[in-house]
């Protein structure tokens, strides 16, 4: 039963603002994650509810209690950390037990708990081993083991799959979900993978430059980026995202680029800050490249004449570049009819999906 | 570079073994005259005098010169004294020099950098220059003629202070990180996580700094006045007299004084070159 | 409540209380620097002020003991002959032990290697007392073995020690001998520090042997060479035992060093006064040595 | 590794606890000895406390050797520190009485038993302005030459007629010195000291200079102008010089005198009284005889002493009386023999003189040559110590090789700085 939560809090080195004036809650048994790219402090707001950096100013609440002040062994927090920090002259065993033992725990006690988080992490037969002779998916379940055993109140991970190949990331990724689910502790993440963001979270929570971008689900986050910050930066490939002019004609809204007009549906705008639709004002229009067709099966709705650049087949999907005007574009199609570069093709985009941002690239 | 020439690489290999040999000689070059004291130690005085000089001792069992040596001073007096104030300072200043080494390397606080220089003056200035006015503290509080007297200016090292820190500032800061969310106080993340990381570093410095202690000679010269407070080193002078010197006795106090430090160093060894190999990485 | 008291005692954040633990961890060593360095150097000053008697209280003389020191022979003579023994042996010491530390490098790690890196290393362990009297039988005129070896090469046999020219050479060669394995281990350990990555890459920018040497090895060096070159001088400055135990100073004081004159004045003639500027004296030069090793040769030495 | 550094640890801290708690306990009288030749001496006075010990029964006695190497230095860093200096110590009454001013002038029962008893020739190394300060180990009859029989024999000398003049000293010497086939030489004939502490060698050519009618410095204490750099004096330097350099009849290569005379490679040396008991010890098989000094151009030498070896007592000890007591429970005429004998030098009382174990050693008809002579000149200044130091360190220089005239100017320059700091 554990809820974090940030109250105005911010952290400078010096001149330097790495965090500021972060709001933040995280309630009980939820899985967290802070996402961003280095130097968002993301880390730095891990580091201060873990209490390895202090605050400049705010609180940090666990259970509402104010705990700023509180070292970290007080905290009752748990941390994986990116490169494990699995103290190299200890065994697994040893690595497992040290926590509790610094909690002057009974001998037969720590025993007991090792031997419980080992098996659950299919560790048993690890507990002699080093660090140093450990592989690095081990070496993770080993930190992971390490954070367990003490049944904390808060688990805090800093960026723990980041140093394994692709593959072993994966595994582990759903494998942490799974511990998740059973364990149900209060979880938060620091990352700059959006997808392990995206599989891993309850909800999501998009920092830039010390700022909250955006706080949501993984749902939201993607299908409803609030800046065209978020917008960039979640999915794969990148959002594709245009300077256009705002055209009002009669009640309907335009964005346009030279030649090319879009007609902007209602829900769009339901769902968009109106104030900055003034007319000819400059907006960034996005789309995602999954909201964009090859019109090849004659519906003329929202089609573009457009100019094949680049296909790149991915697998079952293939990525397309194209220019419509001169502005260019990229989509994930399920299929690319034999289209190659320089080709003319008509485009559909479902409008729906279109997004509008009131800063410019 | 891909390419190999095996005539290249064959001449460096007997440029390597050319320069291995040359280096052996000279190592040995180097051992002379250590192996010539030895070998004095077990010769008896008229086979020392005798002209022209002679290598070996008529006799490797002659061991008349220690008996006598050990019967005309009492060295194993000296022995223990000079390993009872090693130990004490290597104890004390190990324990100082970690402690400032953690709080330099890993520990934030102000004037951080104002206090490693005045320590590492304190490294800059040898000892020696302060002999006076030590000497007369130590006279103010009673510690002449005593171990603590005797260890005095060994009790703190800070060299060691420099060693450690540039050690310590090569461990990754996230062991300490976790050892803190592990619950580890300070101290406790010193003992569990730091002091085993640094085993090399630790040897090296107990070697130089025992062999530092072992071989101190003007502050045991000045401090120890009775015989009986005479470290090996003092011990040493005091045996050759002034007007006779019993050159075979001589020899053989001289090879003894040595072995303690020749054993040490062959155990430690290994650990020596490491330990300054791995703190030289971190500049 | 305990917790109470130790928040109380050691600050309220933990920022506050981590550095004070850092002070706290320092407190002995500071402690330490207090009574070896602060207060003897004080101490020191207002000794080399004072007319020193063994049984009295100090007394106040100004400048007299500085101008009594200051103006006598011995003093000069001493500080001179232990610059020319530190000028003659600290080079050679260092260069040789850098060229020892080259070959041993070069020859690399292999069977034996560390057996003859011991070779060289093996007179450090023998403190100075023991080296000036293995030496003293090593250079005795008659008995001993460095003019046998002259004589086996019909060369002319030499005084070494009982010279007065030859006295300070010879106990140079002590001391070469003696630190030489001590400086050669920390140039190695500079010297596999070094990423073999710099000496491929000057390879394949043409550089032969002599340019890798010049442009990568002694640069990154620095800071051994540095620490290698502060140790030496300093201990060289400070030589004692060697002229101590081999010669007592003789003969006719021509090995008469400047902390023996120190000691000599000091403990033998009682005359604590005039010691304490002499070593004062010895203090400010090798403060200048020092900061001119700063100046000169660490320009990317950082601490 | 940790355990036992923590159990060292321990150790220590009980071990340095224990030493201070032992050490705080009833009244202990330190004596202090410079152990150089009188290796039996502590010894017997600890075998010999009787009476001491009827006087003070519960004063303990801690007897101390100190090592010959730099003993001035350990006397006075510990009359400096004061906690751990010694009641009652042995040395130079001119030093420690006149430069240093710790040693404490004897008390006047002791001032009338030694001026009636002891022997008078060496009273004033004992003395400080006519007052006794100390009471003598032994007496010192200064410089003897010691002359191997076996060379003379070989060089065709009688070993009965030992040299009677400088100018035979030569000669003989010169007969006695053996060279190899480079003319180097390989056998003293009068070995001379050239190495270790500056004062022994001053104190080495005391009988040269007043052969040859020169003094270290004026008899007022005043200057060393026209003494030290007289013509006497140089006279006595240019003859040693020549010893060395013209004659080539003394080498420094060999060794130190004592050495290559025990060792068979001197033929003749100078030295004092005690080196027949060492001798008996360290070179049993050398056969050897001892004479007085032979007259130079000013004619015999006479006890030519820098300083005397005395118990002297610390005036800054809280013990001095009990000190003072012990001193007079060891000043008597019997332990003065037994100890002599012990020892293998001679006596302080008069009375013991006339023992046969004075009439029988080597040095007996020397010993009545220089009693039989008025003594030489006598150096009482305070500083006498450095001075001579001074003048040792140009001596030196001197057979080094260097122009006794140059070299003397030095020496002068330097004792009179030192003789104006009083």
């Amino acid at each position: 039963m554990s809820t974090v939560r940030l109250s105005n809090v911010s952290k400078s080195f010096g001149n330097l603002r790495v965090v500021s004036d972060v709001n933040l809650e995280i309630s009980d048994g939820e899985f967290l994650v802070l996402l961003g790219p280095s130097g968002c402090g993301k880390s730095t707001t891990l580091r201060m509810i873990a209490g390895l950096e202090e605050t400049s100013s705010g609180d940090i609440l666990i259970d509402e209690k104010v705990i700023n002040d509180d070292d970290p062994k007080d905290r009752n927090i748990a941390m994986v950390f990116q490169n494990y920090a699995l103290y190299p002259h200890m065994s697994v065993r040893k690595n497992l037990a040290f926590g509790l033992k610094m909690r002057n725990m009974k001998t037969s006690t720590i025993a007991e708990k090792v031997n419980e988080v080992a098996d659950m992490l299919q560790l048993s037969d690890l507990m002699e081993r080093f660090p140093a002779q450990l592989s690095g998916g081990q070496r993770q379940r080993v930190a992971m083991g390490r954070a367990m055993v003490r049944t904390p109140k808060v688990f805090l991970f800093d960026e723990p799959l980041s140093n394994l190949d692709a593959v072993l990331r994966t595994e582990l990724r759903s494998e942490l979900k799974k511990l998740h689910m059973q364990l149900k502790t209060t979880s938060i993440y620091v990352t700059h993978d959006q997808v392990e963001a995206m599989t891993l979270a309850d909800r999501i929570v998009v920092m830039k430059n010390g700022k909250i971008e955006q706080i949501g689900t993984p749902k939201e986050i993607f299908h409803n980026p609030k800046t065209l910050y978020v917008a960039k930066f979640i999915g794969n490939p990148q959002m594709n995202l245009h300077e256009m002019q705002v055209k009002k004609i009669n009640n309907s809204i335009f964005l346009t680029a030279s030649s090319l007009s879009i007609p902007i549906p209602k829900a769009v705008i339901n769902r968009t800050n109106t104030s900055y639709l003034k007319d000819g004002a400059t907006i960034s229009m996005g789309i995602r490249p999954t909201d964009i067709f090859i019109n090849n099966a004659g519906n003329k709705k929202g089609a573009f004449k457009a100019k094949m650049i680049l296909t790149e087949m991915l697998g079952a999907e293939t990525l397309i570049e194209f220019g419509i005007e001169d502005l260019n574009f990229k989509a994930i199609v399920e299929d690319d009819y034999g289209i190659s570069s320089g080709d003319l093709f008509e485009v559909g985009m479902n409008f729906e999906k279109i997004h509008i941002f009131e800063d410019t690239t | 570079m891909i390419i190999s020439f095996p005539d290249k690489k064959k001449r460096r290999i007997y440029k390597e073994n050319f320069l291995y040999i040359i280096m052996m000689i000279f190592g040995f070059l180097m051992l002379v005259p250590l192996i010539w004291v030895v070998l004095t130690a077990f010769k008896t005085e008229p086979e020392i005098a005798k002209l022209p000089i002679t290598w070996l001792p008529e006799s490797f069992l002659n061991f008349d010169n220690f008996v006598q040596m050990f019967a005309e001073q009492p060295f194993g007096r000296y022995f223990f004294n000079s390993i009872t104030v090693a130990v004490i300072s290597l104890i004390s200043s190990t324990a100082i020099a970690v402690l400032a080494g953690y709080a330099f390397a890993k520990i934030e606080f102000k004037f951080k950098e104002f206090f490693f220089l005045l320590i590492l003056s304190v490294f800059m200035i040898p000892a020696e220059v302060m002999v006076l006015p030590k000497y007369l503290m130590m006279a103010q509080i009673g510690w002449v003629n005593s171990y603590l007297g005797l260890a005095f200016p060994d009790l703190f090292t800070a060299f060691g202070v420099y060693l450690f820190r540039q050690f310590m500032s090569g461990i990754p800061d996230t062991y300490i990180d976790a050892a803190r969310i592990d619950g580890a106080s300070e101290i406790k993340i010193l003992w569990h996580v730091i002091l085993p990381l640094i085993k090399p570093a630790l040897a090296a410095f107990i070697i130089i700094k025992f062999m530092f202690s072992w071989n101190q000679f003007l502050w045991p010269l000045v401090i120890g006045q009775k015989q009986d407070m005479f470290t090996v080193t003092v011990g040493l002078v005091a045996f050759s007299g002034q007007w006779y010197n019993q050159w075979n006795l001589i020899a053989a106090a001289t090879v003894l004084s040595i072995i303690p430090m020749l054993l040490i160093f062959v155990l430690l060894q290994k650990h020596l070159v490491q330990g300054l190999v791995m703190s030289g990485t971190k500049g | 409540m305990l917790k109470f008291l130790w928040i109380s005692f050691w600050g309220k954040s933990v920022k506050q209380r981590r550095s004070r633990m850092g002070y706290l961890f320092l407190l002995p060593s500071l402690f330490f620097v207090t009574l070896h360095f602060i207060i003897p150097t004080i101490y020191n000053i207002v000794l080399s002020f004072s007319e020193w008697h063994i049984i009295r209280p100090l007394e106040f003389v100004g400048f007299e003991k500085y101008i009594d020191v200051l103006t006598s022979d011995e003093f000069w003579e001493a500080l001179s002959r232990t610059l020319y023994f530190t000028l003659l042996s600290v080079p050679i010491t260092i260069t040789s032990a850098l060229i020892v530390a080259l070959a041993l490098y070069r020859i690399g790690p292999r069977k034996g290697s560390a057996l003859v890196r011991a070779m060289y290393f093996a007179p450090v362990v023998a403190s100075l007392t023991a080296v000036a009297y293995i030496w003293t039988w090593m250079f005795n005129p008659a008995y001993g073995l460095l003019n046998e070896i002259l004589k086996f090469f019909y060369l002319a046999p030499i005084q070494w020690l009982n010279d007065i020219n030859q006295v300070i050479p010879s106990l140079s060669i002590m001391y070469i001998w003696s630190r030489l394995g001590f400086d050669m281990l920390i140039l190695m350990s500079g010297l596999t520090a070094i990423s073999p990555d710099y000496y491929e890459a000057a390879r394949i920018d043409g550089a032969n042997r002599w340019h890798s040497f010049w442009n990568i090895t002694l640069p990154l060096l620095n800071q051994q060479l540095v620490l290698v070159c502060v140790v030496e001088i300093m201990m060289a400055l400070k030589v004692f035992e060697l002229p101590y135990a081999a010669t007592n100073g003789g003969p006719v004081n021509a090995s008469r060093t400047l902390v023996m004159h120190i000691y000599e004045t000091a403990f033998q003639w009682n005359r604590m006064d005039e010691a304490a500027v002499a070593s004062l004296a010895l203090f400010v030069i090798i403060l200048i040595v020092t900061a001119l090793q700063h100046f000169f040769l660490s320009r990317k030495i950082h601490y | 590794m940790m355990k036992h550094l923590l159990i060292a640890l321990k150790f220590s801290v009980i071990a340095i606890l224990f030493s201070v708690v032992s050490a705080s306990a009833g009244t202990t009288l330190k004596v202090w000895l410079p152990v150089d030749t009188w290796k039996k001496t502590l010894g017997f006075y600890e075998e010999n406390l009787a009476e001491f010990k009827k006087l003070h029964p519960d004063v303990e006695m801690e007897f101390v050797q100190i090592p010959y190497e730099n003993y001035e230095a350990k006397y006075l860093t510990a009359f400096a520190s004061g906690s751990d200096a010694p009641d009652v110590f042995n040395g130079k009454v001119a030093y420690y009485a006149g430069a240093i001013g710790i040693a404490d002038e004897a008390p006047s029962d002791l001032q009338k038993l030694y001026n009636d008893e002891l022997l008078n020739t060496t009273k004033p190394f004992f003395q400080v302005d006519g007052k006794w300060h100390a009471y003598p180990t032994s007496t010192d009859q200064g410089m003897m030459v010691y002359y191997n029989v076996d060379h003379f024999k070989e060089a065709g000398l009688d070993p009965n007629k030992p040299p009677k003049t400088f100018q035979e000293l030569l000669d003989f010497a010169k007969k006695l010195t053996t060279y190899d086939a480079d003319g180097k030489i390989t056998r003293n004939g009068l070995a001379l000291r050239y190495a270790g502490a500056p004062v022994g060698i001053t104190d080495k050519i005391l009988p040269f200079l007043h052969a040859f009618g020169g003094r270290l410095y004026s008899p007022d204490g005043s200057t060393a102008d026209g003494y030290l750099n007289g013509p006497e004096t140089t006279a006595a330097m240019q003859y040693m010089y020549d010893l060395v350099y013209t004659h080539k009849v003394s080498s420094l290569e060999l060794g130190k005198p004592v050495e290559t005379f025990a060792a068979g490679k001197a033929s003749m040396i100078f030295r004092e009284g005690w080196l027949e008991g060492w001798m008996a010890g360290n070179a049993p098989d050398i056969n050897y005889k001892v004479s007085a000094l032979p007259d130079g151009p000013a004619g015999y030498p006479g006890l030519s002493l820098l300083f005397g070896w005395s118990w002297m007592v610390n005036n800054q000890s809280p013990n001095k009386d009990i000190a003072w007591d012990w001193i007079r429970t060891i000043s008597n005429k019997e332990m003065d023999l037994e100890l002599a004998q012990l020892e293998g030098y001679l006596p302080v009382w008069a009375e013991n003189f006339e023992h046969p174990f004075v009439a029988d050693r080597k040095d007996a008809e020397a010993t009545q040559v220089i009693m039989s002579n008025p003594s030489g000149p006598y150096y009482d200044h305070p500083y006498i110590n450095e001075i001579a130091s001074k003048i040792g360190e140009q001596v030196q220089a001197v057979l080094y090789g260097a122009d006794p005239t140059k070299a003397l100017q030095i020496a002068v320059k330097n004792v009179n700085k030192l003789l104006k700091k009083k």
